[in-house]
């Protein structure tokens, strides 16, 4: 992916979070920490950012299990999930393709996500590659649901899923996706013809908005020095971060 | 029990015995890659392994050399270095079983063994084919609940062994764990634990009050051995950074049978030098 | 929610509302006398209060001053200076709902709300008066047993408002509480969190890792109030013991109404002094 | 209580503790507390002390909980209750004299007794007073059951009961107390109009042993001075320590 198109994605998912007191992020997830920490910045600090494999941004003390007490307890307004296959009802898959227990491919697993997509509100769906290969109508496995029926204690679940061609939303009533923008580069029948799921579309579709000035300085300047803590190839290759 | 031992690194390595159950922490938490070494020396069997919560290149070594019949994870993964090659192989040729789990369940069935209780409910989960792949878990009501709550219950796991590196230990077995209160967690809830430690130092670490807070007391520590650069090739805490370059040597290598022997025999020959 | 916010102690105090559940913790913990003080000025009424687990001086002060409707305790006592005398009082008077428990439940219904889950099954229990009297508590079976388990289902506690002292906070909200990690579950397991500190620091207590292990995050606290000596009479941590001698002529004072009233008069003027 | 006593009952149950490997003690206990200690002394720090208010001999990091999670992990194989009221089946009372709400008396509460009294393995009830208001055929209240039916999980349990004048074993089977020992000045009959419950009483009624010379010099050297920590005035006035 190219410069534009990742401070593209991380400004679009940073508006996502507008709102939000405190925003957890996972290990191995630049963009969604880059931009946790440039909805911070644009907040003044009143949004709080719990980043896994930071130092600076990382303010747990209790140990491995703390994030998914705190979001269970409410605290965590927003988190990232990935998924190996993601399909129409926003179900995610991490664990592999084909049938346990060989499997035609594993992935690493779950992690946490069979816990913190039921009790984070605003989980947003995070993967750059957008095919019918990761994005299908029924995944494999579930690793966690993207609905549960009425009784199910369930605070939490998808807000969006953010690729690197489009931005859908979720309906949680209708449990389907609805095409939301489209990236520079993209038609409406480009992202259908790459997408293994069937979704909602309006009439008109919408371009995913350009980077403002103002936000695109803030995460070259103050957010690209923060992401480098954590994620230093990334900030200087993807954020054209200059070593201090 | 007798009180706390200062053994020798294969002496303390000794101590895990074939089809125990050894709990293991991630990556960034203080992985004793030295007992690592000692065990795949020793050529231990038939260890069911327990990661709290993940792992990654010290379960993809002891997978790689045969050491592992049985997995419980939430993941195996070499981060940003992609797949771990040997579990992935391990998985297509059939050779493990693996119990598929997520994070906060691994914590909450330590927890149960923490506490003396034979389980706990935990949130979440249910719709997932975790929870259907796994016959040890029950899918209950609340029982305080006066409308319908589904909500499942998870069995205590209590690990035979935990086995983790640490900065410092002292002679009371007192061991410094800072804020990486899964060691804390996993040592309660196991039967027993045994530590490798970058020194061994001749003061109390629960001296100081302003650093007690960080310890594990001796109370749960079986054994100690001395390991200097004992998580190497992973990091500890602030003490040293991975080494980026040789993790880098062991996901290429490890690809094929063969350059996982050839990685594994040049680890092996660090022992004495060590 | 807004972020931590740093208040004047009367204004801190004034975020316990009448009728609220607080979670104070025990005389050797870190207990809010300043913020104490405060509440009584304030005459806040209808408290229910939850002692994690006991309590002293600072319940007694509470009950005697009219503030409390209900109280959950594993004990109520001054230690060596014997029973706490407003409390007692209150008993004989009927003015005071108790529900009696004992130490580890209180931590476990904590421990519940912490996890976020309706309930924690704990052993021991069976057969004592107090989970006879307990009409909240569930005598039921271990799910996981072959064999007739009874065990118990203890409910969740969410305090409204967590309270307590400790030595230092900084100005996100991180407050250092050392070993008293009682304090985290209290915080964890609360709504809010309201906490005076000996002084508030310009750095964060999260820089020195030595350290950080030490502290409960400003992701649970509310708000903050600078309060020198804000446990006196009682001590802190390592930084000052508690005043024996206060505490002996409180203890005299308070077996009649009228010497309580004439040493809480003197209490409240230490106000403004302070 | 006179110092002579004071040692005698110390000694006493330091033999109590022996065979331990990790004694716990409770606030406010200076005769448990010192002989624990004592017992560590004599195991040349093989038995390990872990006393509520200690600084030195408290290991404890994970707050409140800790003691009574670790009895539950059976790493705690000693402990000391006491009791407003003591029942003949070893029931203890610590909440009141009469009937709830209001009571005739009302003592502090249960603590951890209703727990740890069911984990512990060898608990040693501890009372001074031996009279028949303490002593009782059946308590008021029962804070925590010396006994159990088998079907509750109950590792621990009452080991002996130690008064100013005596020291009774305790029967899990018959669900009696039986005589062990009277301290110098009490006899068999002595005792028993004392004691408001009925207990066996073997043929001939065995003196408690003196404090050895050699137990006798340790507590009043270094357990003295280790007391002395947590219980400074105990320590002078009745282990006659002098300050440093």
């Amino acid at each position: 992916m190219d410069r534009a198109r990742t401070e593209l994605l991380i400004v679009a998912i940073a508006r996502l979070l507008e709102g939000c007191r405190t925003v957890a992020v996972g290990a191995s997830s630049p963009i969604p920490g880059s931009a946790a920490l440039l909805a911070r910045a644009k907040s003044k600090g009143a949004l709080r950012v719990l980043m896994l494999g930071s130092r600076r941004h990382n303010a747990f003390t209790d140990g491995g299990r703390e994030l998914f007490d705190s979001a269970a307890q409410g605290r965590i307004d927003a988190f990232f999930l990935g998924g190996g296959q993601i399909d129409g009802q926003a179900n995610i898959n991490l664990v592999g393709i084909g049938e346990p227990p060989r499997w035609q491919q594993r992935f690493p697993g779950s992690f946490g996500s069979a816990y913190l997509y039921f009790l984070v509100p605003r989980v947003i769906l995070f993967r750059e590659e957008h095919t019918p290969r990761v994005l299908v109508p029924k995944v494999d496995f579930i690793s966690s649901p993207g609905t549960s029926v009425p009784e199910v204690y369930r605070p939490g679940g998808p807000h969006a899923l953010v690729t690197g061609r489009c931005i859908f939303s979720f309906d949680k009533e209708r449990c389907r996706f609805s095409l939301a923008s489209i990236h520079p580069g993209e038609t409406a029948d480009s992202v259908r013809a790459q997408t293994g799921f069937d979704y909602d579309e309006g009439a008109t579709v919408l371009q995913t908005m350009a980077p403002e000035p103002g936000n695109l300085e803030l995460l070259r300047g103050r957010v690209a020095d923060e992401v480098a803590e954590t994620y230093p190839r990334f900030a200087a290759s993807l954020l054209g971060r200059k070593a201090a | 029990m007798s009180a706390m031992e200062i053994l020798s690194l294969d002496t303390l390595a000794a101590r895990v015995t074939p089809g125990s159950l050894l709990a293991i922490p991630p990556d960034y938490s203080g992985v004793s890659m030295a007992a690592t070494r000692a065990l795949v020396a020793r050529g231990v069997k038939d260890l069911r392994v327990l990661c709290v919560p993940t792992s990654g290149v010290q379960i993809d070594i002891l997978i790689g050399a045969g050491l592992v019949a049985e997995l419980e994870a939430a993941a195996v993964t070499l981060g940003e270095l992609g797949l771990a090659p040997r579990f992935t192989a391990a998985i297509k040729a059939g050779s493990l079983a693996m119990r598929d789990t997520t994070c906060p369940a691994v914590h909450a069935a330590l927890q149960a063994s923490e506490k003396g209780v034979p389980f706990l409910p935990l949130r979440g989960l249910i719709g997932s084919d975790i929870l259907a792949q796994r016959g040890d878990w029950k899918l209950a009501d609340n029982p305080f609940a006066t409308a319908d709550d589904p909500i499942v219950f998870l069995p205590a796991i209590q690990p035979d062994v935990a086995l983790f590196h640490v900065t410092r230990a002292d002679r009371d077995g007192n061991v410094w764990i800072g804020r990486r209160r899964e060691l804390a967690t996993m040592a309660h809830a196991a039967k027993r634990s045994l530590v490798t430690a970058e020194e061994i130092v001749d003061f109390s670490l629960l001296d100081d009050e302003t650093t007690a807070a960080g310890v594990l007391p001796g109370l749960y520590v079986e054994a100690v051995a001395e390991a200097p650069r004992g998580a190497w090739p992973l990091g500890l805490q602030d003490l040293y950074p991975a080494d980026d370059a040789e993790l880098a040597r062991y996901a290429e290598a490890a690809r094929t049978e063969a350059g996982f022997r050839a990685w594994l025999d040049g680890f092996l020959g660090r022992r004495s030098a060590a």
